[in-house]
């Protein structure tokens, strides 16, 4: 390994254990220098830190040191969630996290009853969601995601790594229609789909009447 | 529509009786959330289900609730209504010329929903269970943050610091100030003094000297000259006065007019 | 290394790194099980950690992970921004340099309204302002006057060179409705005034109560 690689380690290294957010490649980069290979380092760096007490990981395109997964039992702390989510709250984050982009009346569909607005307002200041976008139908309703720090909090790399998605899409459970249809959608990573709009400005200050 | 807290009767119902199956009625989210959990009352996978079964105890425990006289929320109403209408579409066979769908698709539409609904449901448990951050894993617990020095450069030119000065003193400046009265004489007031002044002398005498006490105030001094003169003007055309001036810029002498007799 | 000696350094890092404080030995042991050589885990993770760009330092009796020493300039940034002044500071600073040697009651006569520290403290920090000694008059006020640098910055000379009366009203900018009363003073550009006395020792570090 050459001496300009640890270095760029090194530092790489210092930067991750002093942030307690993920950082990303560019972020990084900015601290190393034009030409370095960001990406190759944290891929080396991570490699070197797999199985020890802290591990590199990575969430959606971020990186962060966290303590390794299997020494939970340990570290466990006899902290009670402060506001445990209701089951309506947690019915909604899951629609949300594998339906995405999910809007308001899609969630209610999918639970049979009207979600309240305090449900969306939890899980928005929570930080597990937030509004992507508009469909492109009538009444333009706001698109529903998940966020970056959602990924962090399940300790999730990227929404592929859902907990079933496989076997969801296999059963064609994530489908709208019925019969399975012929296309499943799948929680969609990317800015924006096809029938989204970009938020308006305002939109998210505005009371969502989707 | 129900607020999914609330329950969806006005008081806790009291266990029906031993045929009807006893419900929980706490805490249901809806007609589906209901629906599932007597689905799952048949101890069966959802696909095995028997949706007419489901449809009956379905109809059949709303009655009883309703019997009871406590009222339920509207949504599990119009749940109530299109499980009747899959019962009805399930029991009777389909007539070929019939474009409404099939009571099989029906009953295949709500095995979906509720197999939805228990998978999403799964899922949010799998995902509670997963480690998460701050309970089982952890981030640093001493970040030690970016320091991030601002030095403020500030803007201002010399013009702005100009301005700020002159606006404050003229602030200062103008408190006291209370704007100039200026006494005017009206054409009819100079008018009404003169006729006064001049009475019945028909002797030539000086304006001013009518006018000396008036002139005593330099501010007053324009306006009185300027009026009486325009009033003496009008007079002259009416016929009251005469009014002479022997040289350019010299006195104007006024008299009554002989003619003109009061 | 011997498989528990390998697993117990993993505990040790994972709670290091998780603690927001430097932990003693003690604390940790009741995680590793009685008999646990405690201290001889903590030099050898110590030893590890060396030359990498996070360490292991001791503090007094405590353990915690830092970024490494020579590393520290990446946790400081230097960004410079440009902001126009305030209404209030520009104020205070043209009073100060007109009136200079003005204590901090003049500057509020004029202003009609009181200066707030932070004003003062603003054009201090920007260097535009200066204490000039202390006015000989009850209190001993201190005396603000203007910089060098605040010559430099506004492109005067001299303090002579800020417009006098007859030159702000034929700019226009002061109008001529004023009453005659109305001086402009002629900035005092010495050293010190005869009713000004030198600053003594620390007053510069002193808060002004003038």
């Amino acid at each position: 390994m050459s001496e300009v690689t640890e270095r760029h380690l090194r530092i790489l290294e210092a930067l991750l254990f002093a942030s307690k957010e993920p950082l990303d490649a560019n972020t990084l980069l900015a601290y190393l220098g034009e030409g370095a290979d960001v990406h190759g380092l944290l891929v080396t760096l991570a490699g070197r830190y797999a199985g020890r007490g802290v591990n590199l990981v990575r969430r959606a395109d971020k990186w962060a040191f966290r303590t390794a997964e299997d020494l939970g039992f340990l570290l466990r702390r006899e902290e009670q969630e402060t506001r445990p989510l209701s089951r309506a709250a947690l019915e909604t984050l899951s629609i949300i996290a594998y339906h995405q982009p999910a809007t308001r009346a899609e969630i209610e569909e999918v639970r049979g009853v009207a979600t309240g607005k305090g449900t969306i307002d939890l899980l928005l200041e929570a930080g597990w969601i937030r509004m992507r976008g508009r469909r492109r139908t009538p009444g333009r309703p706001v698109t529903y995601g998940t966020t970056e720090a959602f990924l962090d909090h399940f300790g999730l790399e990227a929404l592929s790594d859902l907990p079933g998605l496989d076997e969801l899409k296999g059963s064609g459970l994530l489908s709208n229609r019925l019969p399975p249809s012929l296309q499943i959608p799948l929680p969609f990573e990317g800015a924006l789909r096809d029938d989204e709009d970009p938020l308006e400005p305002g939109d998210e200050d505005v009371e969502d009447n989707s | 529509m129900t607020s999914p807290q609330t329950d969806w009767f006005d008081t806790p119902a009291a266990p029906v009786d031993e045929d009807v199956m006893y419900v929980d009625v706490d805490g249901y989210e809806g007609p589906l959330d209901l629906l599932l959990d007597l689905a799952r009352r048949q101890k069966v996978d959802l696909a095995a289900i028997s949706v007419l079964a489901l449809a009956e105890q379905y109809l059949k425990f709303i009655e009883t609730v309703r019997e009871k006289r406590i009222e339920v929320a509207a949504d599990y109403l119009v749940m109530a209504a299109w499980l009747a209408y899959l019962k009805s579409r399930l029991m009777v066979p389909q007539a070929p010329s019939d474009e409404e769908p099939s009571g099989e698709m029906l009953a295949a539409m709500l095995q979906f929903r509720l197999k939805r609904l228990e998978a999403m449901r799964r899922a949010a448990s799998q995902l509670m269970n997963r480690p998460r951050l701050g309970f089982q894993i952890y981030a640093r617990g001493a970040p030690e943050p970016i320091e991030i020095n601002r030095k403020s450069l500030w803007e201002a030119s010399l013009y702005d610091l100009l301005k700020a000065y002159v606006g404050q003193r003229e602030r200062g400046a103008t408190t006291d100030y209370t704007p100039l009265q200026r006494t005017v004489w009206s054409l009819q007031e100079a008018r009404d003094i003169l006729q006064r002044l001049i009475g019945d002398s028909f002797e030539w005498v000086a304006m001013d000297t009518y006018l000396a006490e008036y002139l005593a105030t330099p501010a007053e001094r324009t306006t009185v000259r300027a009026s009486t003169f325009a009033s003496s003007l009008e007079l002259v055309r009416l016929g009251k006065i005469d009014l002479r001036q022997t040289e350019t810029f010299g006195p104007l002498f006024m008299r009554r007019r002989k003619s003109d007799t009061p």
